[in-house]
Formats: C-alpha cells, sequence, structure tokens
C-alpha cells in the first residue's frame, strides 16, 4: 500500500486551477499554440480530459439544489496512484511501477513502449500517451520534487489547502475527521474515497457532494479481463512447454524410423511397398467413373 | 528417373512463406511486449523500435494471404473448400490413430488421406482460425492506440483476444513447424512442399495423402519426372 | 483594505458582495478557508453563483446594481431588530451630531437639498453640522500650528476648527442618527426583496446572519471589488458598505474592516502615486487653476482644521521639495506654478479623453501597460477615437489590443493616420522595484533575469524619453520649458538610472546630507526635507544600507506575528507606518479596551498602550522633549477633520446612499421618483446611445474568471491559461435558453446600440431570471477578457457593449449593470 | 527542508552583494550537495519577488541558471500566499517562456514583443526600429504637440498645462516605474493622467 498519498478536499476548493497550471509548468508540458486551437468545451473545465499533455485537471459539475440552489462541485482528475494499479500490472516495460518509498506509481519514460496496455487497464482512464512514439503521460506525483523534500508542484501551490501530500495513514484519518464534520454541517452525502479502493489509493478525496458529484466510480474494478491476462502468460508457457515435451517423447520414438517407399501404379490402381511390393491399397477408379 | 506430383504453386510457396516468416517475426517481437523482462533488459529505443516492428508486420501478416487470394481467386477458393469438406470414417479413424501414430510411427499405420488429411484441416485450421483472432485483435490495438478513441472495456478485450489467440498459435504452430519442417523422423523432407520447390516425391504422396496421390498419378497433369 | 489578505483569518462573518474573490483573489480562500475552519460563516450575494459561491456557506442571487437597496435594507434590518453596535456608534460615528436644519430627501423626486442645477451638483451648505463654535487655529508656540511660524514655512492661514452641536442620547429627531434612520424607512424587506430580486427568506438569513457582527465581540468583514464601484454611484454603493460596518461596529478591528479587494498587482501604488487627474502622490489635491491658483490657496483650503491632516503643508512642500529639487524655493512658492493646473472647461479622466480624442483637442498619448481599446466602456467608440490620435506610445509586453487598435475588426487601417509606437517592456521579474498588495504591503522584486532581447523596465524608458525631451528643450526652447527643465531628475546610480534611488525618493530625506527618514512625521513645511510619496516614508529608510533592498522594510522577511493575529509585523512594510490595520483604535472601547481580549491590536493598560499593530491614532506626544502617552479618547478617526467615522457626509453626490436604477436599467425605481442618480456622468453624451429596456429586456453583468486576468493580454499571452479557459462565453439562465431556443454550446449574438459580440453560450442553473418589481427578468453574464490581439486566444471585445457613464466621483464607467439582448448566431 | 530553506532565504538577505540575487552556494545541505544531474533546478540561483496578478502580493521564488528563466513558484517562506500560486501565478513562467508542442523544448514565448515597433500613418504593419530611432521620434512628436498644446495661462491664472497629450496605465508598474511616470508626465504639464484605477 501506498506509504504517501494525495488528499483532495472537494469541500475546500476553490477550482482556481492553480494544480492544472502547476502541474503544466513543472513538468514542461506543452499546451496548444494555434490561435484558438482549445475548443469551446460547454464547461468550465477545460481540456475536457486528461490528454497526452495534460495529467491534472479539475473537473466541474454542477446541479440545481442543495441550501443555495446550485451544488457546483471541483474535483481533481488526476493518477489515483492506486495500491492494485491496474497500469503496473499490465505494463510489459517496466515503465510504470510502484516506487518503493513513497508506494505511488512512478514512471520512467525512457523505457515506456507506448503499448498504451496501461490506458486500457486503468479503472479511471487516467494514463495518456503523446508524441509520435506514444509516450506514457500520466501523474509522476513529482517524485523528482519529493525527492528533493519539495511537495508535489500542485500540492506546493494550492492555496485553499484543498491538496496535500503526505502520510497515507495521517491524510486517510484527516479526510475521515472533516467528513464527520462536514456531515455535522448539513452535507448528508459527504463521503471518503480511497480508503479501500483497490487495495487503498494514493488519493484520498473528500467529497462534499457525495463521490457521484465528483462522477468517481464506487466499485472501482481492475477488469477481470486484466486479471485474466496475467493468468495467461504462465498458461502460455505451460501450454508450449507442455507441446515441446509430448512432441520430444515423439521425436525420440521416431528416430532411425526408416519408411519403406511407396510407388503407384497407374495400370492397376495400387499403392504398392516398393520392397515388399505388398499392395498397400487398391482404387477403383473405374467403378466411380 | 523418380516420379514426383507438384503439389503447390509458387504463389502458393510465397504466401505460405512470407506469411510463416512473418509469424515468427511476430512471435519474437510480441515477446518483448509479452515478457516485460525482456523489454526492461533492452534499451528504450530498441524496444520502441520492436513495438513498431511489430506492428509493421503485423500488417504484412494480414495482407499477405489476402492480396493472395485477390491474385488466385480460384486457388483460395479451392484451397477453402478443402476445409470444409465432408468426412468419412478413414478420417475419424485417422483422427483416433493421430496420437498413437505420433508416438509409435513405426508400429501405428495411418488410413489413406484426400489432398489435405484430417489432421491438416484441424491442425492448419486451428492456425488459420487463430492468425483470423490475431489479426482482428491486432487491428483493434492498432487502431485504439493510434486512430481512433475505443472503449477501454473493448481494448482489453482485444488484448486478451490477442493473448489467448497467442497461446492458440504457440500450441498449434510448433508441432506445425515439427511436422512440417519434416523433424518428426517419418516426416523428413516435408520442408521442401512449401520452402522448397513445392513438389512431392511418389512415396511421401502415396504415404501422406494416400488418396490425393493416386488421383494425381491417375490424372497425370501435376505429375513430373526428375533424375534422382 | 482597511485590513489585508491574512487578517481575513480573524472573521467571524464574511460577505463578499461586488467580489468574486476566490476566482479574482484567489489567496484570499486561503485566509477565509482559515477562518472558515474556526467556525466562521460565509455569505456571498452576487448576481452569479460564482466559484466563490460554491464556497460559501450561504448564497444569494441579486440583480446587479442594487447595492444600495440591499445595505439600505440591511441598515434597516439591523436598527429595526436592535443590532447596531451602540457604544461604538455613539462615540466613533457622527450618529449623534446634529444635521443642519435645512437638510431634506424628497422621494418622489429623489432628490436631496441643495441641488444646483446650473452645475448639475450639489451645494453642500445643508449636508454639514450644526456647530456650536469655531475655534481659531492656534499658531502659539505651544499650539497645533506653531510650526507655520517657522522660517521656510509659506505663509498660509490655518483654519478654525468648527465644534459640531451633538446629543449623545440619538434621540433628537434632528441628530444624524435619527434622519439616517428615517432615511431607511422605506427600504423595509418587500421592497428591497423586489428591487433586489432577493427572496424574502434569503434576504432575513443574510441580514441576521451579517447583522450578527453587530455584537461588540464580534467582527464581520466586507470583501468588496469592481461589482461595487463600477457603477454611476459607485462611490455610495462604498459609502453603503462602510456605513453598515460603521453600524455594527466592525471598522478598525482585527477581522474586520471593508476590504477592496483591488485588482491590480500595482494599483495600491498606481492610486498611491497619483497616477490619476486630481491627485499628487500620497493622496494631495492637484493644484486646479479655479480653487488653487496658488500655492497660498492650496494650503489655505487643503489644510485641515483638525485631524492628521493639519499637517498637510509638510507633506505637500516636501513633495515639491522633491520634485523640483534646490530650484524650489520658498521666493517661487517652491516651484508650485510649474506644476500644471487643471482647467475647469474639460474633464480629462479617461472616459473624458476618448471624447476629447474624437473632437481632436488630444492628439498624443502614452500607454503604460494599460489597453483601454478593449477595457474601457464602449471601446467601439473610444476606438474611434483612437483614430483621430496623431501618435500613440504603447509601452508593453505583448501586441494589446490599443496598441493594435488600427488593425480591429471594425476599423480600416489604410484610413487611419495615427502613428503607433510599440515599445518592448520589461516583464515583473526582468527588472527591480516595489509593489504594493491590496492590504498597503509595500514588497521588493528583485531582478532575477535580464529583459529578453530587446525589451527594458519602464523606469528606464521614462529616463530615455526624458533626457531626449529636456535636450530638445535645451537645445531649442518652446512652449515654456521652465517646468521641464526645473525638475529634478537625479535617480542615476553608477550612471544607470535605478530603482532603488527613486525609492528614496519616494521615502523621503533630510535634504541636508540625503538622510532617509523613518517617519512621516519628520517631515517639514520649511524645504529642509523632501519626499515624494508622504505616506511611503520608512519604506526604505536605512540609512546603513540605503542600496540594499534586503536590508530596508520593503525587503523584510521577519515571520514574527506578535499578538497571533496574522499581523506579520516584521514581513515587508505596510503604509502608514507599518500599520496593519487602519482605523485600529475603534477596534478598542472608549476606555482602550479591546472589545474582544482575543483580537487585541491597541490596548490601554490605564498608563500606557500595549498595542500589537501600529496606532493609527495619536497615541504619543512629544511633551518635554520625551514621548508621553497620550490617554484614550473618542479620536478614531483622525483622518477626518471631525475625527469620527460618517454615517452621514457633507460631500460627493450623496449624504446618505440612496437607491437609484443602474442607467440602463431593466425596471424603475420602485424607492424614490427619480430613475438615475442626478449626478451621473456622461450620459448626456452622444457617444453612450443609451438603449431602452424595450429594445434591450436582459440585465446583463460582467465579470473575470480565475484563469484570465484583466484585458487579457498577459494571460492570453500564456498557453497553459489558454488551455484552461480557452473561449469567451455568456452564461445564460437555463429559461432564458429555453425561451430563445438557445443550447450549450450554441454561438449566440449580444447586442445593443453600442455593440454586437458573438460568444458561446454557457446555459447555466447558476445564473438567474429574477423577479424584479413583479416582472420576470433574466440576467445573464459575460466575462471580459478578450480581444482580436492574441497568437493564442481571441474574441470580441464585451465592453464594447457597456455603457461610458460614469460615477461622479471616481468617473468609473457602468460595467457592471446595463441592458442587451441575445439570440442564437 | 522547507524550513531550512526559509531560514536560507532570511540569512542569505544579509549576504548578498548588491542585494538582487540569492546565490545558491550558500543555500543548504540539500541544495549545495546537489548531484542529480537531472534535477530541474541544478545549479540555479534563486531571487524572491511578487506575482504580478491581482493584488494579494504572493510571494515567489524565481530560480535562474546560466542567465536564463528555470522555474518560478510560491515563496512557501511568505505569509500571504505561504508557498501557493493560483493557475495565473502558476503559469508565470510562461509570460518569458513557452513549451513547444512539437519538440517539448522551452521557447521564448514568441507571442511577446521585443523589439521597438513603430505603425506609419495608413500602415498595414508595424515596422521594427531601433530604440535610439524610436526614443528620437517620440520626443520630436511630444515636443511638437506640447507646443502646439500648452495652455501658460487659463483665465488669468498660471496654467503651465499641455492639454493635447493623454497619459493612461501605470498598475502594472513597479512604484518607482510609477515616480518615473508620473514626474515626466506632469513634467510636461499633462493633466489627463490616469489608470486602471479608473476601471
Amino acid at each position: 500500500m501506498a506509504k504517501l498519498a494525495f488528499y483532495f478536499d472537494s469541500s475546500r476548493c476553490s477550482a482556481c486551477k492553480g494544480c492544472q497550471a502547476a502541474c503544466k509548468t513543472w513538468n514542461s508540458l506543452p499546451s496548444p499554440l494555434g490561435q484558438d486551437e482549445n475548443p469551446f468545451t460547454g464547461s468550465y473545465q477545460s481540456p475536457l480530459d486528461l490528454n497526452g499533455d495534460t495529467r491534472l485537471l479539475i473537473s466541474f459539475s454542477e446541479v440545481a439544489g442543495g441550501s443555495k440552489g446550485v451544488e457546483w462541485s471541483f474535483g481533481r482528475r488526476s493518477c489515483f496512484h492506486c495500491t492494485n494499479a491496474g497500469c503496473v500490472q499490465v505494463c510489459p516495460s517496466g515503465a510504470l511501477a510502484h516506487d518503493e518509498e513513497t508506494g505511488m506509481v512512478r514512471v520512467t519514460e525512457d523505457k515506456c513502449i507506448g503499448c498504451q496496455y496501461c490506458k486500457y487497464s486503468c479503472p479511471f482512464n487516467v494514463p495518456r500517451h503523446y508524441g509520435y512514439n506514444d509516450k506514457i503521460n500520466k501523474c509522476t506525483s513529482c517524485l523528482d520534487r519529493v525527492s528533493h523534500d519539495r511537495q508535489p508542484a500542485c500540492v506546493k501551490t494550492c492555496q485553499s489547502e484543498t491538496l496535500m501530500f503526505g502520510s497515507r495513514d495521517e491524510l486517510l484519518a484527516k479526510a475521515n475527521e472533516r467528513v464527520a464534520k462536514l456531515q455535522e454541517q448539513g452535507f448528508e452525502r459527504a463521503a471518503v474515497y480511497g480508503g479501500n479502493e483497490l487495495g487503498g489509493l494514493g488519493l484520498i478525496v473528500v467529497a462534499h457532494h457525495g463521490i457521484e458529484s465528483l462522477s468517481l466510480p464506487a466499485n472501482p474494478r481492475i477488469s477481470g479481463m486484466v486479471n485474466l491476462l496475467d493468468i495467461l502468460k504462465p498458461l502460455a508457457g505451460l501450454g508450449a512447454a507442455a507441446v515441446l515435451a509430448g512432441l520430444g517423447v515423439s521425436f525420440l520414438t521416431g528416430i532411425g524410423y526408416e519408411r519403406h517407399k511407396l510407388r503407384y501404379d497407374e495400370e492397376t490402381h495400387d499403392i504398392i511397398d516398393d520392397e515388399t511390393n505388398e499392395v498397400l491399397a487398391h482404387f477403383d477408379f473405374d467403378e466411380e467413373e | 528417373m523418380a516420379r514426383y506430383i507438384k503439389r503447390h504453386s509458387l504463389q502458393a510457396r510465397i504466401t505460405h512463406d512470407v506469411f510463416a516468416v512473418s509469424g515468427i517475426l511476430l512471435f519474437l517481437t510480441g515477446l518483448f511486449v509479452f515478457i516485460p523482462p525482456l523489454a526492461d533488459a533492452a534499451p528504450a529505443t530498441t524496444v520502441y523500435v520492436i513495438r513498431i516492428a511489430h506492428r509493421v508486420i503485423g500488417f504484412i501478416f494480414i495482407l499477405v494471404p489476402i492480396i493472395s487470394a485477390i491474385l488466385a481467386p480460384g486457388g483460395f477458393k479451392h484451397y477453402l473448400s478443402n476445409y470444409f469438406r465432408r468426412w468419412n470414417k478413414e478420417d475419424i479413424t485417422w483422427m483416433k490413430k493421430f496420437i498413437p501414430y505420433m508416438l509409435a510411427p513405426k508400429k501405428v499405420h495411418m488410413p489413406n488421406q484426400p489432398e489435405l488429411k484430417s489432421g491438416q484441416v484441424v491442425a492448419d485450421g486451428a492456425l488459420m482460425l487463430g492468425a483470423i483472432v490475431m489479426a482482428i485483435s491486432g487491428l483493434f490495438l492498432v487502431f485504439g492506440t493510434w486512430f481512433v478513441d475505443l472503449s477501454a472495456g473493448l481494448m482489453v478485450f482485444m488484448r486478451l483476444l490477442h493473448n489467448i489467440g497467442f497461446i492458440w498459435m504457440i500450441v498449434f504452430v510448433i508441432p506445425h513447424i515439427y511436422l512440417g519442417a519434416g523433424i518428426f523422423q517419418p516426416y523428413r523432407k516435408t520442408a521442401r512442399l512449401m520452402f522448397g520447390d513445392g513438389k512431392v516425391s511418389e512415396s511421401d504422396a502415396l504415404y501422406h495423402w494416400g488418396n490425393w496421390a493416386a488421383e494425381e498419378f491417375e490424372k497425370g497433369e501435376k505429375v513430373v519426372e526428375e533424375d534422382d | 483594505m482597511t485590513g489585508h489578505y491574512c487578517d481575513l483569518s480573524n472573521s467571524d462573518v464574511f460577505l463578499t458582495i461586488g467580489s468574486n474573490n476566490v476566482e479574482c483573489h484567489p489567496v484570499s480562500a486561503k485566509w477565509v478557508q482559515k477562518a472558515h475552519d474556526k467556525g466562521a460563516t460565509w455569505i456571498v450575494v452576487d448576481p452569479r453563483f460564482t466559484r466563490t459561491a460554491a464556497c460559501a456557506d450561504i448564497y444569494s442571487p441579486i440583480r446587479a446594481g442594487t447595492d444600495i437597496a440591499f445595505f439600505g435594507g440591511m441598515a434597516k434590518y439591523i436598527l429595526d431588530n436592535d443590532l447596531w453596535q451602540k457604544e461604538y456608534v455613539r462615540n466613533y460615528t457622527n450618529a449623534a451630531y446634529l444635521l443642519d436644519p435645512g437638510f431634506d430627501f424628497d422621494v418622489k423626486t429623489g432628490m436631496f437639498s441643495g441641488w444646483n442645477e446650473q452645475t448639475k451638483s450639489y451645494e453642500f451648505s445643508t449636508w454639514g453640522y450644526q456647530v456650536d463654535e469655531t475655534i481659531p487655529a492656534d499658531a502659539s508656540p505651544t499650539g497645533a500650528f506653531a510650526w507655520t511660524t517657522e522660517d521656510g514655512v509659506p505663509e498660509f492661514t490655518p483654519p478654525g476648527n468648527k465644534v459640531p452641536k451633538k446629543d449623545m442620547s440619538l434621540e433628537d429627531p434632528q441628530c444624524i442618527f435619527q434622519i439616517f434612520k428615517k432615511h431607511y424607512e422605506r427600504y423595509d424587506l418587500d421592497t428591497v426583496s423586489a428591487v433586489c430580486g432577493i427572496s424574502v427568506e434569503t434576504l432575513e438569513l443574510v441580514y441576521k446572519t451579517f447583522g450578527s457582527t453587530g455584537a461588540p465581540d464580534k467582527a464581520g468583514t466586507i470583501m468588496y471589488a469592481l461589482g461595487q464601484t463600477q457603477h454611476h454611484y459607485g462611490v455610495q454603493n462604498t459609502r453603503a458598505m462602510g456605513v453598515i460596518q460603521l453600524l455594527l461596529g466592525n471598522i478598525g478591528l482585527a477581522g474586520g474592516g471593508l476590504n477592496a479587494l483591488r485588482g491590480e498587482p500595482n494599483v495600491q501604488g498606481s492610486t498611491d502615486m497619483g497616477l490619476l487627474v486630481h491627485n499628487t502622490p500620497g493622496y494631495l489635491a492637484w493644484p486646479t487653476v479655479a480653487k488653487y491658483p496658488n500655492l497660498r490657496t492650496w494650503l489655505d483650503l487643503e489644510t485641515s482644521s483638525g485631524g492628521f491632516y493639519t499637517n498637510k503643508p509638510k507633506l505637500f512642500i516636501s513633495q515639491l521639495k522633491e520634485w523640483f529639487g534646490s530650484n524650489a524655493t520658498l521666493q517661487n512658492d517652491y516651484g508650485y506654478d510649474w506644476l500644471p493646473k487643471l482647467g475647469s472647461d474639460n474633464d480629462v479622466t479617461t472616459m473624458s479623453t476618448f471624447e476629447l480624442m474624437n473632437t481632436g483637442f488630444i492628439k498624443g498619448y502614452f500607454l503604460w501597460g494599460q489597453n483601454p481599446a478593449q477595457s474601457t466602456a464602449n471601446t467601439k467608440f473610444a476606438r474611434e477615437a483612437m483614430s483621430k490620435l496623431d501618435w500613440m506610445v504603447a509601452i508593453d509586453i505583448v501586441e494589446t489590443e490599443t496598441a493594435s487598435f488600427w488593425r480591429a475588426p471594425d476599423l480600416d487601417p489604410a484610413t487611419i493616420d495615427t502613428e503607433v509606437f510599440l515599445l518592448p517592456a520589461a516583464l515583473p521579474f526582468e527588472k527591480a522595484g516595489t509593489v504594493v498588495n491590496s492590504g498597503r504591503w509595500l514588497q521588493w522584486r528583485y531582478k532575477a533575469v535580464e529583459p529578453f532581447d530587446q525589451a527594458k523596465p519602464d523606469l528606464e524608458i521614462c529616463d530615455l524619453l526624458w533626457k531626449e525631451i529636456v535636450k530638445l528643450y535645451k537645445d531649442e526652447g518652446g512652449a515654456n520649458p521652465e517646468p521641464i527643465l526645473n525638475i529634478k531628475w537625479d535617480y542615476d546610480i553608477d550612471g544607470k538610472i535605478d530603482p532603488r534611488a527613486v525609492a528614496q525618493a519616494l521615502n523621503g530625506y533630510v535634504i541636508e546630507g540625503k538622510k532617509l527618514l523613518t517617519t512621516f512625521g519628520d517631515l517639514k513645511a520649511d524645504g529642509s526635507t523632501a519626499s515624494a510619496m508622504w505616506i511611503y516614508a520608512g519604506f526604505y529608510a536605512n540609512n546603513d544600507a540605503p542600496l540594499d533592498p534586503s536590508e530596508q522594510k520593503v525587503g523584510a522577511r521577519g515571520r514574527e506575528d506578535k499578538g497571533g493575529l496574522a499581523l506579520f509585523q516584521q514581513w515587508s512594510w505596510a503604509w502608514p507606518l507599518n500599520r496593519r490595520v487602519l482605523y485600529n483604535r475603534a477596534s478598542a472601547d472608549v476606555d482602550g479596551k479591546p472589545w474582544d481580549s482575543s483580537r487585541s491590536l491597541v490596548n490601554w493598560t490605564g498608563d500606557a498602550w500595549d498595542n500589537n499593530d501600529v496606532a493609527d491614532f495619536v497615541a504619543s506626544r512629544v511633551v518635554d522633549g520625551a514621548p508621553t502617552p497620550v490617554a484614550p479618547n473618542n479620536n478614531a478617526f483622525f483622518m477626518n477633520w471631525d475625527q469620527i467615522g460618517r454615517l452621514m457626509i457633507h460631500s460627493l453626490d450623496m449624504p446618505v446612499p440612496e437607491h437609484y436604477e443602474p442607467f440602463e436599467s431593466p425596471t424603475d425605481n420602485a424607492l424614490n421618483g427619480r430613475e438615475n442618480s442626478p449626478m451621473i456622468r456622461f450620459a448626456d453624451k452622444e457617444s453612450v446611445k443609451k438603449g431602452t429596456r424595450e429594445e434591450y429586456p436582459i440585465a446583463v453583468t460582467t465579470y473575470s474568471v480565475v484563469e484570465h486576468w484583466q484585458s487579457g493580454s498577459q494571460t492570453r499571452h500564456c498557453p497553459a491559461l489558454v488551455e484552461a479557459m480557452p473561449h469567451q462565453f455568456v452564461e445564460v439562465p437555463e429559461k432564458l435558453a429555453e425561451e430563445r431556443g438557445i443550447k450549450n454550446g450554441d454561438l449566440c449574438r449580444v447586442f445593443n446600440n453600442r455593440g454586437s459580440i458573438h460568444v458561446h453560450a454557457f446555459v447555466t442553473p447558476r445564473l438567474h431570471t429574477l423577479l424584479i418589481n413583479g416582472k420576470e427578468v433574466h440576467q445573464i453574464g459575460l466575462p471580459h477578457h478578450w480581444g482580436w490581439a492574441s497568437m493564442y486566444s481571441t474574441g470580441d471585445v464585451v465592453n464594447d457593449l457597456a455603457p461610458n457613464v460614469g460615477d461622479p466621483g471616481s468617473y468609473i464607467p457602468e460595467y457592471k449593470a446595463f441592458l442587451v439582448d441575445i439570440e442564437k448566431a | 527542508m522547507e524550513t531550512t530553506r526559509r531560514g536560507f532565504l532570511q540569512v542569505s538577505g544579509l549576504a548578498v552583494f548588491a542585494g538582487l540575487t540569492y546565490s545558491l552556494s550558500t543555500q543548504t545541505k540539500a541544495f549545495a550537495s546537489e548531484v542529480d544531474p537531472d534535477w530541474k533546478l541544478i545549479r540555479t540561483e534563486e531571487s524572491t519577488s511578487v506575482c504580478c496578478y491581482c493584488s494579494g502580493g504572493c510571494g515567489l521564488v524565481i530560480s535562474v541558471r546560466d542567465g536564463e528563466l528555470i522555474n518560478i513558484e510560491g515563496d512557501s517562506d511568505h505569509p500571504i500566499n505561504e508557498g501557493g500560486l493560483c493557475s495565473k501565478g502558476a503559469s508565470l513562467f510562461q509570460l518569458r517562456n513557452v513549451i513547444d508542442p512539437e519538440t517539448r523544448e522551452v521557447i521564448p514565448n514568441p507571442n511577446r514583443v521585443t523589439r521597438p515597433l513603430v505603425r506609419r500613418a495608413g500602415a498595414s504593419d508595424w515596422e521594427e526600429l531601433s530604440w535610439d530611432d524610436a526614443i528620437e521620434e517620440i520626443a520630436r512628436r511630444v515636443k511638437d504637440t506640447r507646443d502646439a498644446t500648452f495652455v501658460e495661462k487659463d483665465k488669468g491664472v498660471i496654467a503651465n498645462r499641455c492639454d493635447g497629450i493623454a497619459s493612461l496605465g501605470g498598475a502594472q508598474l513597479h512604484s518607482e516605474d510609477q515616480y518615473g511616470v508620473v514626474k515626466t508626465m506632469r513634467g510636461l504639464g499633462l493633466v489627463a493622467i490616469d489608470n486602471q484605477a479608473r476601471v
């Protein structure tokens, strides 16, 4: 399980998108430079989803209702750094792996072969790829900064203390406390997300309008097919071994076998053993015709 | 002088060989994705080149049989019809005796067979089926990562298919090579059929496909005589 | 701000109104959240459900432009429900003062007494206090004006101090308390509800919650911004909030106050600096032909009879000395006549300058990082006016809409003869200098990198230009060169213009030996001291390291927080005198005891003041050469001559805030018989092209989003911000969208008589269809950050639609409430 | 680390020459012994600054290597923002440099103007000109307009006013810049002087 974790409290978030911008600037991620190249999204959320150059964005969802007339929820859309991480499970090249010290899902871009299996194995649809060779683009939890005793760029820049990064246990406790307080204040649907999901997420979310308001899946699961994929590997080895073993026996039994030559006699319509002149088979072509 | 039957045309042989070689290359390059430590050990650019190669070869793998079929629709039809022929008692017997035969070729003798023996119908058919699964799932994987955004579920399913296909292929390709390349002692010289001039000797033809060989000798169209 | 950002953490109740503080001042969210964690309540009143509203506890919609009705209703509620802070109001405001018997307000006509039809303004005689006696100014050796007799001080006549009549019981019908109360009798809940479009229940909840801070030990704060000021009665909006805070006893408290969240990194500085028609640096009056024809009349009229401004001549003479150096002498009135005097024929504030350009009166135009072709009201007219200029010089980091006004989509460059120079400016971190934040903190920016390519700091550009102009006048003469040639321009260090030398000039110094001053208390009116900006005296005063900003208060980085009220006294420096909370005397009762001991800014211990903040009152006086504590009195607002907070005033456009409708309003005025404030400016100009509510039935307000800033010149220059908020949009309430067949994302045309723009629709429950005086009114919203000039993100100019009418005090246009129509494009 | 950095910035303020930049060499061990060549801030010098957007006055730490901007982020010691920055503040780097999406390399922001430009009467585009020429030409135009529109006396009172020129802006500038503007503009006799406070 992750030793460290991110913490996101939707009840404090003002959606200033400082995290979104800081992620871009620290990680030198580009944004489109063409005039009016970005589309109108019909929302304050832009870009609408993660992409090859965007690892983190603030999500927006508004519904009429509540004591203020509108419930406008802001969420963090980024990697959850799952303990049971589908991406790590499928990554064939070791580009995605759990960092031993922090437990976060670290990215070694050089190792990425662009297969994009991670994208399709992530229950949160987080990994994205960029460039001609489809390199992985995903939250790295700024391990470069963390290893230099700095908070991840998004956490560092957060002004409303919505985002934190630190001991997972402490942050989970904090989240539970916070939710209890929010429920006391009348946010009945307030909930913690990430405590146990997928073996415990590396991003603990406090959702004051409930986890549906942030479009978080209630029970995220790594697709059964992904697990099946894992079984297939040994199965393939086993299959290959079994076949080879069988054939090996066959080969041994066949060694030294010299077949008698056969010939065909068009006159008699017979297959004849050339050495014994025994008729092995006879065909009745005429009759058939 | 010895008699031979021209069993496989040049086009058929080229098609088979390119298909086979690309298949082997796909197997090798695919291993880098299938077995993580392999990719982990190789430099990133190498792995990248291997991965792109896998995709490029994949296209060759898919295109070659299709092109071949388009170039020779008659032959393709004939080829297909062999797989969908009626099975008779001999075929059943053949299948029943296959395993004992493989383990005791000296003692167990097989019934005569038509152009495609029942074992071939099953084994090569399985290979064809596997190849089609690999091709379709592979195409989905290529398009889903390069050109269009497909749902994660579909993509994982395709990957699963690709992997199942992979195992399937291993199970059927290895015996295919074992037999086709003549590693199995009674099958010596069969490699010539696809990797040689496509001719089969009178004796081998009668041994493997007795019914078919007899017919061919009766017709004589494909029978040639060569010096030993 | 009367307080500062960190001080927000001391509040019990926040009222965000006319501000979208978490979007436009995101760091405020941090400090509000800190208070929120301690149990504070946060109210947001805004025409739109903003990201601030999303964070708040209570949200109320409001029709844009009805804040005075809202606050009038609150004043009535506070008084009716006895929520006001009685001791505070009685002692620290002019509630007890008796008003002139001639004072009157006519509800039928909506006019106060004293209207002069000729000047289209009020005369203030009936708005003043009844006076008991006038005490003549004391220039005797022990008197307050003893210094006026010293050598070198110009001759003038200090005014006598009026002693107003009071009724401390507040029962006299002529006392301000009673007149004020009577004035707001009309502002009952039902009426206010109908005018503002707020339900009575919500109104009561908001009034009750904020009114709770009338308890002496509670602090409530109001955060406001351009949502209050950008109306033709914007100053009165601000007054209305000030009055509420006086009634509740919130001004001067830690966590209290009236906090204007200013919009620019150094707009506090540019306001301080007198980059405004009517001010010199430090808020002194700029000379005018009519009122101040010479130095003596300036000194006579501007010197206050009481409070701190009895010292004004010291500030002004010191400023003239810094301006003209040794050329300023007693004999030449310290160079007073070299300062250009404002005439009375033309108003020359921003909006008027476009009228004057349009007639060819103004021919040349300097722009220092401002973008009026995008940002002024009625920009289409402004651009047409600019096209008649002979020349323009724009100093900026990018090609702004103003620098490229000649290629506006609605203009043809071939027909425009204006020569435009665009000079590349350095970025904030490519140069050094001071910025003043909204909390009046002066902070030093170090130069981190060289300006890119050929860009230059603005000061250097000024220097280059000035030296060239001086050379031209020296060589060639011309229209009176004297003011130019007599100016002191000596800000070089090591042969190069240097902001540190200017910082010293702003701070002020004793001319003899150029010794930097630590307080404006040491300024003299005899020509021996110089200070460009008296309120900054002390920010750059370390004589031991005059060239090292990190050794000056402006560069101070101490983290101590004496008193635990987040005052951070050792971090940077706040004007004046490092005072963090203005009017802090009012945080304690008349005896000097803090209303709330846990929020003690100042505290009289019986024989001395024990203060956490620098006293904003006379806390000590030099007696026989030694500083001696001054015992508590009720002079809590000593920058006023009467030294108290004013519930009613005798200046500006209204003695007490009264509701009028926006220039273009969807409804009639339900509170009095007059539609607009009688002193609305520029409403008669042809360029304004007023639209009626029949033609344009949709009320609109304009605003900012967090991802962009002002005219967008800088933020549309940053790809990450463009990506985060790529396009202009119009926010449309669902009901209106349904009526007009507009779907989310549709391209729409928004238009009125002044302009027409195309924007994408954002259909949302966050905007409202309000019930106003019995009729449904749709209110839409337009962010204003776009224009044609950007490599990354462009859009139509929203301010094409805004009316160029304004407030008579601030001359700020009415951007925040006007009428348009909308259709699917 | 945050506390040691805090110490550094305070202490090093005493030690810097000319007071303009803080040198990395005097930084805490964590930085001084930095050997990770991939570390983005390797060999950078830091200086403090203040954000240039709203009036919050948020503190910045600016990292520079070999004279080029490497990073800008919030100043953790700063009592107002405590290291935080909103989206605008977090994008300050891009005022100067941006990332090319094609190459992912840092390039100067192409939208910026970095040379004096002039647009002549009737022209439909800019021409580049030197600073010397720009200043000379502008000064000449200023003088011509001032001389033509100067009001020495108004209603018998000495006015010394230049009516024909207006000046706008300054809220973005440093106070020292502003004083330069106010003094030169007022010095020319301008009275039509305003800034963003009028918006």
